[in-house]
C-alpha cells in the first residue's frame, strides 16, 4: 500500500472515531427517551432520526452542504465566529459519517434501553436515588452492551461512508481521502478497481478489530460471566 | 408521632379490584391475606410503582399522592423503603456497591445500620466482592434486606422479606428488624404467610381479602376474633405466648406463663432475650379435671371464652390469662360437656412446644 | 517536503489519469502543491456554488462550466480541452454495430448512455442520437449511467451489449473496443472548460499552473490520454 | 423400582465446592440445608442446566450425565420435571397455555393429572386467560407447580414450591403432590426451608451443608440423630401407621390399626386409595391406665420396646403392633417409671393425626 | 409527481419488501447462533455479515456484479440453466438492498435474542421440549419484537439504498429505477435538486408508515401491555 494508501486508513481511522464521539451523547439521550418515555410528539423525533437512513446518503451530503458549507446558516456563521470550518475538511467527512450511522445507533442504544428491567429503575428511586441518577448508575451501565454495540455499528458504518463524504467534504487527496473515496478514486484510473483491493481488505479488517473489541469488552462485562 | 394513612381504590384491567383503607403508626403492621388478595399491590401503590385510579397516601403529614389534588411525589422523594418479593438486586454492582447503593440516603437515622453491622447480622460478609448472579436465592433475599436498611427510610414496607430463609437465619434477621424499627420507630408493613412470623413480629395486623380490608387491630385480637378463618391450615392456629420469667431446675427448665408454671424442652443456649413459646391449637388437649400417669406435664388451667365449629371440628379459644386455641373433635366437645365460662384444662406435652427467640 | 504554494482544482473524474500525470510533472518543476478534487461535473458545481474553495474547475462539459460561471466571478477560462464520444462494446459480443442504426438491432437489447438528463456524456449522447433521428426508438433499451465509468461499467458486465462512452474511458477498459467513433458533427463538440477561478486567497502561482494546463507539455499529455484539443 | 442416583463434584470460581453423592429411590426425600449450602446447585445440575465439572447422574438406568465417558443428555430428553425457585413462566403465553406447554410430554403416566384436575386443585381456574405479568407472586408459584406436573416427568425437582401460599394452599396442594407421586412412584426432591413440610411430606431427607453431604436417610432417623442441630426445635420423628380399615359412626371416622380403634379428624371426601395416619412422636402422650375426662379420644395399647435418651429428652418405642414413637421429657419417664417391656397406653389426639392418602 | 416517479416508489416497496423477505428467514437463524451459541469460527460468521456495512456500497454492488452479472458464475449459471437473470433487473435492486440491510438485520435480531433470559429456554426444555421447539415456541414469540425492529431497519435501509443497487441492477428507466436512482438522476441535473423533493418526501413517509406500523405491532405485542 502506499503512503497515500496509509494516509486514507490514517484519516478514516480519525474520521470514525470523532463520527461516533460527536453522535454518541445525543444518541444516548435520544435512545434513551425513546425507549423509556412516552410523549405526544415521539414518531417525529423518530422519524427525523431515521432520515438519513432513508435518504440516499448523496442527498443527505447536499442537505449537510446547504447547511453547513461556507454559504450555509451554521456554515457562515461558525466561519465567521469562530475562524472555524466544516465543509471540504476532514471534520465534514466526520460529520457526514455521524449524520449516516446516527440512526443506527440511536436504534442499537434504544433497544439497549428497552431491555433494562423497569423494576431495577423502581427499585433504585425507591432508595433515594433520583431519576437522573438512577439513569446514570442504573440505567447506563445495564445498557452499556447495547451501547457498545450502536458504537461499533457507527463506526463500521462510518469506515464504509462514500456519497455523503464526497458531497460535503470533497474527495481531496491528503485531506478528505477515506478508504471509500480512495477505493473509488482508483477504480477511475487505469489499474481499475483491482488496485483497491488492499484498501477494500483494509477496511474489512478495520471492521474486524473493532468487532472484536467489542467482543472482548462485552465479555468482560457482566452480562456474559458465567458460572 | 410518624403515620401512614393510606386510601387506595384501583381497578384492574383482569376484573380485580383494590379497595383499602387504613392508617398505620410507627408500628410493625402485617398485611394478611390469601395469596392474589393484594398484599404486593398496596405496598407497590404506597412506595410509588403502581398509580391508583383514585386514593390518597400521606406519610408524617407529606401528602405522597393525591388523586384529587393531583399530587404525585417521585418515587425518590417519597422515603420509603421497600423489600421485594423478588430481590430486584442490582446485576451489574458487586454485593458491596448494592449495599452502599441508597446508603444514608434519608438521613434521620444515624446508628445501628453501619454496613458492617448489617452484614454480620444477615450473615453476607463474606458475600461482598460476588455478583447478584453468583449468589443463592436466600443470599439474594439477604443482601436486598440490607440494601434496604441501609437507605434508613421514614416508611418500610416488606413484602415476604423472609420466604426462603432457614429459621435459625429467620429468628436473627428478625431480632436485627426489631431493634432496629424500635430505634427508628417508622411504620411498617410486613407480609408474610407464616402466621408464627406474623405473631410474633407485628403488633398490628391487617387482614385483606380480595382487595378489601377485613379486619384491622392488634394481631392478637385479631388472632382472637379471626383467627380460626385467617388460618385453615388442618392444625388449627398457632398459639404464641409471651414467657414472663425463665427458671433452671436441674436438667428442666420452667417459664412463667400469666403465673402458671410450664415445663419447657431443653435449650441449649439460655438467652437474655425475649421468648416465646409457640405451639398449634391441635397440641393442646383439654381435660377437665388434673390428671397423674401421664407423660404430658403441663396443665393450664383457664376459662373457655369462644367455641367456634368449623369444619366438623371445634374450636375453642381459653382465657388462661392470654387466649390459646385448642382444636377438638365435636365427640370431645359433648364428653367434656364444654360451654363458654366452664373451667379447663390444657394441657401441652413439653415436645410439643417451640421455644421462639 | 511541504512545498510554499498550494491550490486546488476541482476536476471531472474522467480526467483522473491524465491530470495525476500532469501534476506529478508540475510539482517536480515548481514549488507548488496541487491539489485535486476529482468528482463528477455536477458535485463539483455544486460544491463551488456552496463555498468550496476552488482555484480551478475544469468541467466535463459547459453546462455546469455555464453554471458555475453564472454566479462566480471567473478570471480567466479556455475550452481548449476536448474529447469524443463513441460507442464501444465488449470484445467477445457478438453483435457488433458499425453505425449507429445498428443499435435498433433487436440482439441489442440495452444501451448504456450516461444520464442524458445531466451528466456531460449523456447529454451529447442524446444530442447524437436526436440528430440521427434515433433517440425516441431507442428510449426504452437505455440504461442509465450515473457517470461515464459508470456506464462502460454496464457494458464490461454485460448489462448492455453496447454503450456511449468518451473515446479516453475507453482506453482504460481491456475488455472493450471501439465500434463507432461520433464526429463533433453528430456529438456537437465535446469541450471541458477550465476556469480560472476568482478566490480569497489567491497567488500567482494559481495563473502560472492555469497556463501550464494549455502549455504544449501539458497538451502533449492530454492527446497521449486520448483528449482532442481544439485549437480555436 | 426408579432411581436416581447422582454424584457431582463442582467447583464455583467464588470457590464453594460442592461435592454430593446420594441415591434415592421413587420416594420423595428432602434437600434440608442453611440459605448457600448448595441446595439449589444440586438440582439444577441433574436437571442439566449446570453442567458439573466431574460427575454422574443416572435415572432409571439411563445416563444423564456422565463426565467420564462424556455422556451428557439434552435437558429435554431427561424427563425431569424442575419446579424452580422463580417460577420461569413463559411471559408471552397465557397461563392455560404455560399450563399446557409440556403436557404430556412424558408419557408414562396417563391420569390424575388433567388440565382441569391441575386447575381446581391449585385454584387457578379463574386465571387461564392472564398473562404471567398479572399474576400475583402466589399466583405464579402455583401454576409453575401445574406446568410442571402437567409434564408427567419421570423424575420431579422443586424447589422451595411453596414458599409464598398460605397454609390452607399448602395443604391442599400437599396433599395432591402426595396422592400424584404416590401413583407415578418417582423419585422426587424436595427443598423447603419449612421444617414441618419437610417432616410431613417427605419420606427420606439428606441434609447438606456447605456443598457437603451431612448425613442421609429415613426423615425420622434424619430428625432423630440430627434434628436439633439441624432444627431448632425437633417434634421427634415422624409416626407413619397403616390404616387396615375405615369405619364411619355417625359424624366421626375411625381407623382400626392393628386392631385398635382410633378416631380420626373429619374427613371430606372419602376415598378408597390407601390411607396413613400420620403425627410426630411428640403428640404422643403416655398414660399408664385409661382417662376419662380429656379431650384425647384414641388410647392405644402397647408395650415400651426401647428408651433413648436424646439431648436430655426421652425417645420412647412402643410396640402398638406396629411401633410408634413417643418423645417425652425425662421427667415424665421418672414419674410413669417407664421401663422396657412394661404396657402404656399411647394417647394421641385425633385432631394431631394427619391423614395421608 | 409524475408517471415515472409513482412507478419509483411502487418499485421501491416491492424491492425493500421483497429484500426484507429473502433475508429473514437467515437472519433469524444467524442472529440466533450469534445469540445463544459459542463455536470456534464465530468471529468469522460475525465479520462475514458486517462485510456490507462496512464496505462502500459501489464496491459492495461491484463484488455482487462479479458474482451474479451476466458473466459471473452464479449468473451465467442461473442465466443457462433457469434462463432467470438477476442483475440489471429488480430481482438485482431486491439482492442489492438484501445484501446491504442484513448486517443491521442480523444486529436487531441478534441483540433480541440475546436479551431472551436463557433461564427461560431451559425451563421449556425442561418440560420435555427439544431445542428446536423450544427456538419456535419460546425464543421466537419472545424476540419478536426485535426481529420486527430488524425487519423495519432493513425496510428503511433497502427504501435508501442507492450504491449497490446502481451497480447491480443498473438505472434503466421503468425497470430498475428505484426513488434513490430517480433523486439521483434529478440531482444530476442543472435544475437540480429542487425537482426531487416530492420524491424525498415520498422516502421519507414510506419509512414513517413503516416506523408507525412497527410501533403499532409491538404496543399490540406482550412486552408494553400494561397494567
Ligand atoms: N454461578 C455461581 N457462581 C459462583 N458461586 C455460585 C454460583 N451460584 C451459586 N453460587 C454459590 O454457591 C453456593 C450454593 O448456592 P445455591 O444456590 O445452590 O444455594 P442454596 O442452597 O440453594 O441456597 P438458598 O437456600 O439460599 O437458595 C452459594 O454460596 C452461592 O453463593
Ligand atoms: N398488572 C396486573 N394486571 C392485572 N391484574 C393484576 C396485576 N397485578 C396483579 N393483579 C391481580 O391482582 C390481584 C392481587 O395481586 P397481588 O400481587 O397484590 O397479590 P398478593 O396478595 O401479593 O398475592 P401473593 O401472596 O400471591 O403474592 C391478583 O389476583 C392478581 O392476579
Ligand atoms: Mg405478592
Ligand atoms: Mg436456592
Amino acid at each position: 500500500m502506499s503512503t497515500q494508501d496509509w494516509f486514507a486508513v490514517r484519516l478514516s481511522l480519525q474520521v470514525a472515531i470523532t463520527a461516533v464521539i460527536i453522535s454518541l451523547p445525543s444518541a444516548v439521550l435520544i435512545g434513551y427517551i425513546l425507549a423509556k418515555r412516552r410523549f405526544r410528539g415521539k414518531w417525529l423525533i423518530q422519524n427525523l432520526v431515521n432520515l438519513p437512513l432513508v435518504l440516499p446518503p448523496v442527498v443527505t451530503g447536499y442537505m449537510l452542504l446547504v447547511c453547513f458549507g461556507p454559504y450555509g446558516p451554521v456554515g457562515s456563521f461558525l466561519a465567521h465566529t469562530f475562524h472555524f470550518r466544516i465543509a471540504f475538511n476532514w471534520l465534514g467527512a466526520a460529520l457526514a459519517s455521524a449524520v449516516v450511522s446516527y440512526p443506527l445507533m440511536v436504534r442499537s442504544i434504544r433497544s439497549a434501553f428497552s431491555s433494562v428491567d423497569s423494576k431495577l429503575e423502581f427499585a433504585s428511586e425507591s432508595l433515594g436515588i433520583n431519576k437522573f441518577k438512577t439513569f446514570l448508575q442504573i440505567s447506563l451501565p445495564l445498557a452499556s452492551n447495547g451501547i457498545l454495540a450502536g458504537c461499533l455499528l457507527a463506526f463500521a458504518r462510518s469506515i464504509g461512508e462514500f456519497g455523503a463524504t464526497i458531497m460535503i467534504a470533497g474527495d481531496i487527496p491528503d485531506q478528505t481521502r477515506t478508504i471509500p473515496l480512495a477505493i473509488y478514486s482508483l477504480a477511475n484510473t487505469i489499474g481499475g478497481i483491482k488496485s483497491g483491493w488492499p484498501l477494500v481488505l483494509m477496511a474489512i479488517s478495520l471492521s474486524s478489530i473493532s468487532l472484536i473489541c467489542g467482543e472482548i469488552l462485552e465479555r468482560r462485562g457482566w452480562r456474559n460471566d458465567n458460572s | 408521632m410518624t403515620i401512614l394513612e393510606v386510601d387506595l381504590c384501583h381497578q384492574f384491567k383482569s376484573g380485580f379490584e383494590l379497595d383499602i383503607h387504613f392508617k398505620i403508626k410507627n408500628q410493625i403492621t402485617s398485611i394478611f391475606g390469601a395469596s392474589g388478595s393484594g398484599k404486593t399491590s398496596i405496598t407497590s401503590m404506597i412506595a410509588g410503582l403502581t398509580k391508583p385510579n383514585h386514593g390518597k397516601v400521606i406519610l408524617n403529614k407529606r401528602t405522597l399522592f393525591d388523586s384529587y389534588s393531583h399530587i404525585d411525589v417521585p418515587i425518590s422523594q417519597r422515603k420509603i423503603g421497600i423489600i421485594f418479593q423478588n430481590h430486584l438486586l442490582f446485576p451489574h454492582l458487586d454485593v458491596k456497591s448494592n449495599l452502599q447503593y441508597g446508603i444514608r440516603r434519608f438521613s434521620r437515622h444515624q446508628s445501628s445500620t453501619d454496613l458492617l453491622r448489617v452484614c454480620e447480622v444477615l450473615e453476607i460478609s463474606h458475600l461482598l466482592k460476588r455478583y447478584p448472579k453468583h449468589l443463592s436465592g436466600g443470599e439474594c433475599q439477604r443482601v436486598a434486606i440490607g440494601r434496604t436498611l441501609l437507605s434508613s427510610p421514614e416508611a418500610l414496607l416488606m413484602d415476604e422479606p423472609l420466604a426462603s430463609l432457614d429459621d435459625r437465619l429467620k429468628d436473627s434477621i428478625l431480632n436485627y428488624f426489631d431493634r432496629i424499627l424500635e430505634e427508628w420507630q417508622i411504620p411498617t408493613i410486613f407480609i408474610s404467610h407464616n402466621q408464627s412470623l406474623v405473631q410474633r413480629f407485628s403488633s398490628h395486623t391487617i387482614v385483606v381479602d380480595h382487595g378489601k380490608v377485613l379486619s384491622t387491630g392488634l394481631t392478637a385480637d385479631i388472632i382472637e376474633n379471626h383467627g380460626p378463618d385467617i388460618w385453615k391450615s388442618a392444625k388449627g392456629p398457632i398459639n404464641l405466648l409471651d414467657i414472663d420469667s425463665l427458671e433452671q431446675d436441674g436438667e428442666s427448665s420452667y417459664a412463667l406463663i400469666c403465673g402458671q408454671k410450664i415445663q419447657l424442652p431443653s435449650i441449649n443456649q439460655a438467652s437474655n432475650q425475649k421468648m416465646y413459646i409457640q405451639f398449634s391449637a391441635s397440641d393442646v388437649v383439654l381435660s377437665s379435671n388434673i390428671i397423674v400417669n401421664i407423660s404430658t406435664r403441663n396443665h393450664l388451667l383457664g376459662v373457655v371464652r369462644r367455641i367456634v365449629e368449623q369444619n366438623s371440628n371445634i374450636l375453642v379459644a381459653i382465657d388462661v390469662g392470654t387466649i390459646i386455641w385448642s382444636k377438638i373433635t365435636m365427640g370431645a366437645q359433648k364428653d367434656l360437656q364444654l360451654k363458654i365460662g366452664c373451667q379447663i384444662y390444657c394441657m401441652i406435652k413439653t415436645q410439643s412446644l417451640e421455644i421462639v427467640i | 517536503n511541504k512545498k510554499s504554494n498550494n491550490l486546488m482544482v476541482f476536476a471531472a473524474s474522467s480526467l483522473t489519469d491524465v491530470l495525476n500525470e500532469i501534476k506529478a510533472d508540475y510539482e517536480e518543476e515548481y514549488d507548488t502543491d496541487i491539489t485535486i478534487n476529482f468528482a463528477g461535473s455536477s458535485t463539483l458545481a455544486r460544491q463551488i456554488l456552496y463555498g468550496a474553495n476552488a482555484d480551478i474547475f475544469i468541467s466535463a462539459n459547459k453546462a455546469w462550466a455555464h453554471e458555475v460561471a453564472q454566479k462566480k466571478a471567473i478570471l480567466k477560462r479556455n475550452n481548449i480541452l476536448g474529447n469524443q464520444l463513441a460507442v464501444i462494446a465488449r470484445l467477445d459480443s457478438v453483435y457488433k454495430p458499425s453505425k449507429l442504426k445498428d443499435l435498433l438491432n433487436p440482439k441489442i437489447q440495452h444501451i448504456a448512455i450516461a444520464d442524458p438528463q445531466g451528466v456531460p456524456a449523456g447529454v451529447y449522447a442524446k444530442k447524437a442520437l436526436m440528430s440521427h433521428g434515433l433517440w425516441q426508438q431507442l428510449q426504452h433499451k437505455f440504461i442509465i449511467g450515473s457517470d461515464v465509468r459508470h456506464t462502460m461499467a454496464y457494458i464490461e458486465n454485460g448489462g448492455a451489449q453496447a454503450g456511449f462512452v468518451y473515446v479516453t474511458d475507453q482506453l482504460i477498459s481491456n475488455s472493450t473496443n471501439i465500434l463507432i467513433t461520433l464526429g463533433s458533427s453528430s456529438s456537437g463538440i465535446i469541450e471541458y472548460p477550465m476556469l480560472l477561478l476568482k478566490n480569497s486567497n489567491q497567488n500567482s502561482d494559481t495563473t502560472l499552473f492555469f497556463d501550464y494546463l494549455v502549455s504544449d507539455e501539458a497538451l502533449q499529455v492530454f492527446r497521449k490520454h486520448g483528449f482532442i484539443i481544439h485549437t480555436h
